[in-house]
């Protein structure tokens, strides 16, 4: 067996006397199609947080594709190629989303850093373009952002997540705050952008009907523990998830 | 004497001259996100309408205690002259914008109050000599401190408490706390937000205006009082930590004890050892001594 | 290359064009225009700040640091020369901007600015101890020279404003051309969401730093520049007011152009000066008027007026339609 | 980008347009002067202000010839004055810049100007440099002419040495002890220098008198409570101190009833003109000096009184150390341009004229004679005199105890350092 893309090992966080991380061990492999799910404040969140960067745990490993990343800079684990999208999208509101894209493809790219080249040289912006027409959003390369409709940015925030190539994409909530109609559509668009890409894809989730059409696995947390970790619909099955988590049989 | 105590007794009383102007400062930014230069030229305008309210009332035998009277009443005409022109007129236009933006908004008004403050009482100086000499003197060791000097370590004390608890305590004190901690909210719940922008301005007003107005006895009211103060207040507040009173209190002690202790033993160094302290602040604590880290959610 | 073809091209004629320009000015303009030009050239290291969301209040520290280390060479040891003046100004103050950017770049907003000015304060209050370079009264020091050249008089004043339009005009180029790299963008974004420009792999610190040392040698070649036009150098050169004037011209500006604080450099001399001659009662109160109304109609700055597009710059760039 | 450049092009060419319509070739029959002053911060109400309303005033006596004999003649040399008033504020950079404006700008003749010795220090290679007659009428700093030569500047006011030389010798002519003193001065170049001047005095006058404290509160500091415990925890003898304007008063205020003024001698070497504001809170037995012999300490004549009556009259207020010095220095400008213009045929005279007519003249003051004997002529020297505070029979304040001192007691010989001339010993000096 190859060596898991992603690995946590007995993570630890507590804020305070809040327990939001208790001894979570997860192992990703590459490639997969994995969804967290659990009620809020049950600990997905905490555990996206913690593997991205943004919080260090108190105790516990992670390692990406075998190398330690416990308490990295954000830039650092995103350079070692995973990166995430957020919740609420993370963009630059003045700027069009073609420029997003620039930043986040210019950000992405190796090599010197030249002062005497635009940023919106042509091969620059055909690459970025590219990006955006994967995710059906070039019709609004040219247009703010900031006035651009929720749908659209949530996957403005993931086409950028994405321009670095990553391993591993976490995606926070990729369907929250979007219209149920809009919701099958925008996680389309995402998977569909992710095919022919190696990466694992790992997104938090509350919409069960999202989860069981794009998820190959899940993985249910309740009160900072894993309950249960298998397919998505031996874990939907799950009487445990079914009481803390789903909150109704199916 | 003690020197140590000295350096003490010097450093409180500066301090709490500080905190006094500091305090109004710190709560216009706390309610307001206003970082308000104009603060300076409020501190003149209550030492100037203290000088001519003190006259009158001595003027007409209403003297002793009421003098004291006299300049509350003064600073309290400041605030309610000069909020709703500052707060209403201008300042609400810009809530929400940049921070630094607003910072230079409000030197604006500071350049605009200097003149105009020299045009309403010209530049011949004005005096308030009665109020400090009600409390007589005091004898500590082997110097005398003057009475009135010493009651503004209490006045600076009742002033924070009253604007601490008032906050904590009171309904219209929580109400705005709420504003702080959650503007929109507490506006969907109803909350008349920008009467309590105007309330908060006019209390930060008042508390630039009293502490004018309580320093006019000490000094010749003139032209140029307005700017030494502002930067110093401002060096107290981001000290302390933005918004934060007991923010305030601290680094207002901070300030007085470290530069009484200046003056006593490396005088060469008083000049800068304010912004020195602030540095050296800065540097351990980014925002301040006072300041909840705040995680962003995302 | 077509940007920066186009973008040098455009430098080059306006520096030609200003030059000659300076020959029709009246001597007095001639004066306030090379310090307009020098405020200008260190209120475009506050924009290239600005850019990455930063406001210092402290850049007379690097505008002093520039003029005490070109007007000391000047005055002690002789070396008059106006392009060697500039190098050791330039670098003197980008060298201690550099010493001091690591200590200020992870701050943000106010505390920045706070810190910046502290700093700048620290750095009055020691110059005016210091008897050996003047104290609190600064000191004169020599006319400057041009490669060899001794020019009098009227002479050496546009010879003074030329050196001054040729740096400025260089360093409006090279910052244009950084604004509109990719390192400049990246910097722009971290002015609107540093957290996602960290997640994009990208430092905010490092944007910071980088951009807090551009502005330091702009700062540095301001003040040498100013220090020959005065032929006075004091510690009032890092006092508070003198950075918020930067502040003010660079607010006027605004962050979106790379020249448009030349020209708020210039009218807020012009105003100040005239209102200073013609209401010297009042001229604190028009200043501030003018400030006002500046913020409220222009927002943005001056540069706002034509440069929006460059805010967001449009995607379809001629090299896309070419 | 076109357009910016358009717009800034347009911008300047309009600037270059407003100064051509508005630089009308200045009149041969008006003399345009430039009077540089304080008209806002911190020394607007002790020294601008009053300066400028001196100015004003003598101005407005000259051009109606209502100046006494030897004054009498109308205007300067038979033409009209016209004052063009520019505010000191800003710093240095900002006065070069004004000085420049109002020399090519606004076509000004004369420029009469600057308090504050670093405006002096960087105005005055500006003036030479444009060849500008330039007086400079108050500033304290004896650099200005020890640190370079000038043809153009010239100062008709002493420098503040002379106020603490002063200062020292009249302590000593009044039989004061001294065995420790103790100093409070601004942190700026005039505060620096004013105590060094003291000490070096002091260590000639008192070799036994040892220094007790020497305090340097920040320029605008307002509050003195750590101060005044400072020095009456060292219990000198003697308090020296330069403060001047609102500082002052404020120290004044309030170390008054904290009983410093009970507890040593302090004496103030700039200070008359806080006595009328301050009024009957002025402390006794305070030594004031007024940085010449001004005000309360000028000596009896018929030009000082008339002087003294004239502003009284118009302001409401007994005139000050301020309008004194820009009296002296509109008075000596006087003389030089009809000296000038009766070595010229009557032409209105250029610069070049007015510094040969200026270089070396004497002439008298509402406060004494001032004599242009130092720096080749350039830098003036005059008699002063010092007073100490007394009651009088109405409770008002007055100065009693006057003693004056000649020019050339208190001020240093032609071309001597002021300060190597203390340290020496004062040679040459001639005290009566």
């Amino acid at each position: 067996m190859s060596i898991p893309v992603l690995e946590a090992r007995n993570l630890c966080k507590a804020f305070g006397a809040v327990v939001a991380a208790d001894d979570i061990s997860i192992s990703i492999e590459q490639g997969a199609r994995l969804a967290l799910i659990g009620s809020n404040g049950a600990g997905k969140t905490t555990f996206v947080n913690m593997v991205t960067g943004y919080l260090k745990p108190n105790t516990g490993t992670i390692l990406f594709e075998g190398t330690d990343v416990t308490g990295m800079a954000p830039r650092r684990i995103t350079r070692a190629g995973m990166s995430r999208s957020f919740q609420i999208p993370q963009l630059c509101e003045p700027m069009t989303a073609l420029d997003n894209v620039l930043v986040a493809t210019g950000i992405a790219a190796t090599g010197r850093q030249s002062w005497f080249r635009s940023a919106h040289s042509r091969a620059d912006v055909d690459a970025a373009r590219a990006i955006l027409d994967r995710f059906d959003l070039v019709d609004y390369a040219d247009q703010p952002v900031g006035e651009l409709p929720g749908g659209v940015r949530k996957l403005i925030d993931i086409a950028m997540a994405l321009a670095s190539k990553p391993r591993v994409l976490l995606l926070d909530e990729p369907t929250s705050g979007v219209s149920s109609d809009e919701k099958f559509p925008i996680m389309d668009r995402v998977m569909r952008a992710l095919e022919g890409e190696s990466a694992a894809a790992i997104f938090v989730e509350h919409d069960m009907d999202i989860v069981t059409r794009y998820a190959e696995r899940v993985i249910a947390f309740y009160a900072g523990t894993v309950i249960a970790d298998d397919t998505a619909q031996a874990v939907l099955a799950n009487e445990d998830v079914q009481r803390y988590v789903t909150g109704r049989k199916r | 004497m003690n020197l140590a105590l000295t350096i003490l007794i010097d450093g409180v009383i500066y301090a709490s001259w500080l905190f006094i102007v500091a305090l109004g400062l710190t709560l216009v930014f706390g309610v307001l996100r206003i970082l308000n230069f104009a603060h300076g030229g409020l501190y003149a305008l209550g030492a100037y309408s203290a000088a001519v309210t003190v006259g009158w009332f001595t003027g007409h035998g209403l003297d002793g205690w009421f003098t004291i009277l006299a300049m509350f009443i003064a600073a309290l005409a400041v605030a309610v002259i000069v909020t709703p022109i500052i707060e209403r007129g201008l300042l609400r236009f810009f809530y929400g914008r940049d921070e630094v933006l607003i910072l230079l908004v409000t030197y604006a008004v500071f350049l605009m109050l200097e003149d105009i403050t020299k045009l309403i009482f010209g530049v011949d100086p004005y005096y308030v000599f009665e109020p400090r000499t009600l409390l007589g003197n005091v004898e500590i060791g082997s110097l005398f401190y003057v009475g009135y000097d010493l009651a503004l370590i209490g006045t600076a004390i009742v002033c924070g408490l009253a604007v601490w608890l008032g906050l904590r305590r009171t309904r219209i004190g929580k109400v705005t706390l709420a504003v702080i901690a959650e503007p929109e909210v507490a506006a969907t719940m109803g909350v008349n937000v920008s009467r309590i922008h105007l309330l908060a301005f006019g209390l930060g007003v008042f508390l630039a205006a009293l502490g004018g107005a309580l320093t006019a006895p000490l000094i010749s009211v003139q032209p140029g009082i307005s700017v030494s103060v502002v930067i110093v207040s401002f060096a107290v507040v981001i000290i302390g930590g933005l918004g934060s009173i007991p923010g305030a209190a601290i680094g207002a002690l901070i300030v007085g004890i470290a530069r009484s202790f200046a003056v006593y033993k490396v005088p060469e160094a008083e000049i800068f050892i304010i912004y020195l302290v602030m540095v050296v602040v800065l540097i351990f604590r980014p925002e301040g001594l006072f300041k909840p880290i705040q995680a962003r959610r995302i | 290359m077509n940007n920066t073809l186009k973008v040098v091209v455009i430098g080059a004629i306006a520096a030609l064009a200003l030059m000659a320009l300076g020959f029709a000015m009246p001597r007095w303009l001639l004066f306030t225009a090379t310090k307009a030009v020098a405020f200008g050239i260190v209120a475009l290291g506050i924009v290239t700040l600005m850019r990455g969301g930063l406001v210092s209040f402290g850049q007379g520290m690097y505008y002093c640091v520039g003029a005490y280390a070109s007007g000391q060479l000047a005055a002690r040891y002789g070396v008059t020369d106006a392009f060697i003046l500039l190098i050791v100004g330039g670098l003197g103050s980008g060298l201690i901007a550099a010493v001091v950017a690591p200590l200020v770049a992870r701050y943000r907003g106010i505390f920045f600015a706070m810190l910046t000015m502290a700093l700048s304060m620290v750095l009055y209050g020691v110059l005016a101890k210091i008897n050996a370079i003047g104290g609190s009264d600064g000191f004169n020091l020599p006319k400057p020279t041009f490669a060899g050249f001794a020019p009098q008089d009227g002479a050496s004043d546009i010879a003074l404003y030329a050196v001054a339009v040729a740096t400025a005009s260089l360093c409006a180029v090279l910052c244009r051309l950084y604004y509109d790299s990719r390192p400049g963008l990246i910097a722009l974004a971290s002015r609107e969401n540093e957290l996602r420009v960290e997640y994009l792999g990208a430092s905010v610190f490092a944007v910071t730093a980088r951009n807090f040392i551009i502005a330091g040698v702009l700062a540095g070649l301001g003040g040498t520049i100013n220090a020959m036009a005065l032929g006075h150098v004091d510690p009032f050169f890092s006092y508070w007011t003198t950075s918020g004037e930067f502040v003010f011209i660079a607010i006027l500006g605004g962050y979106a152009s790379a020249i448009a604080v030349f020209g708020a450099a210039l009218i807020t001399e012009l105003v100040r000066s005239f209102s200073g001659s013609y209401f010297p009662d009042s001229w604190q109160l028009l200043l501030g008027i003018f400030l006002l109304a500046v913020i409220v109609f222009l927002p943005l700055g001056f540069g706002s007026l034509w440069a929006r597009r460059r805010v967001t710059p449009p995607p379809a760039d001629e090299e896309i339609r070419s | 980008m076109k357009i910016a450049y358009k717009a800034l092009l347009s911008g300047l060419l309009g600037a270059t347009a407003l100064t051509c319509g508005s630089a009308a070739m200045a009149q041969d029959d008006t003399l345009k002067i430039g009077v540089v002053t304080f008209l806002s911060g911190q020394a607007a109400q002790s020294f601008g202000v009053p300066a400028a309303d001196g100015g004003k005033l003598l101005v407005a006596k000259m051009n109606a010839g209502e100046v006494p004999a030897p004054f009498d003649t109308v205007g300067m040399g038979g033409m009209q004055i016209e004052l063009v008033l520019i505010d000191e504020a800003g710093g240095a950079t900002v006065q070069v810049q004004e000085f420049r404006n109002l020399v090519q700008r606004e076509n000004v003749d004369v420029v009469v100007g600057y308090v504050g010795s670093g405006d002096c220090l960087a105005v005055a290679p500006v003036a030479e440099e444009l060849k500008q007659f330039t007086i400079l009428y108050d500033c304290g700093t004896p650099r200005v002419f020890e640190t370079a030569e000038y043809d153009y500047v010239f100062r008709t006011a002493a420098h503040a040495s002379m106020d603490n030389i002063g200062l020292a010798r009249y302590l000593k002519a009044q039989g004061t002890e001294v065995s420790t003193f103790a100093g409070i001065n601004q942190d700026y170049a005039f505060g620096q220098d004013s105590w060094a001047d003291f000490t070096a005095a002091m260590a000639q006058i008192y070799p036994e008198a040892e220094v007790a404290a020497a305090l340097f509160p920040a320029f605008g500091a307002g509050q003195y409570g750590t101060e005044t415990s400072a020095l009456m925890s060292a219990q000198p003898d003697i308090v020296h101190s330069s403060l001047w304007g609102g500082d002052l008063q404020a120290m004044v205020l309030q170390a008054l009833p904290r009983g410093l003024f009970q507890r040593s001698e302090v004496v103030l070497s700039a200070a008359d003109h806080i006595l009328p504001p301050l009024g009957k809170q002025m402390p006794e037995g305070v030594v004031i000096g007024a940085r010449g012999a001004y005000g309360f300490l000028a000596p009896e004549s018929d030009l000082n009184t008339w002087w003294f009556d004239a502003y009284e009259a118009e302001y409401d207020v007994m005139p000050v150390q301020a309008p004194y010095r820009m009296a002296q220095a509109l008075l000596g400008l006087k003389v030089a341009v009809e000296k000038a213009m009766a070595d010229n045929g009557g032409t209105k005279p250029t610069s070049e004229e007015l510094a040969a007519a200026m270089q070396g003249s004497t002439w008298d003051s509402p406060g004494g004679l001032i004599e242009m004997a130092n720096a080749n002529g350039h830098q003036a020297i005059q008699p002063t005199a010092f007073g100490k505070t007394v009651k009088d029979a109405e409770g008002n304040i007055v100065l009693e105890d006057i003693v004056r001192f000649d020019a050339r007691c208190v001020n240093p010989p032609t071309d001597v350092i002021a300060l190597d001339w203390i340290n020496e010993g004062f040679p040459g000096a001639q005290c009566d």
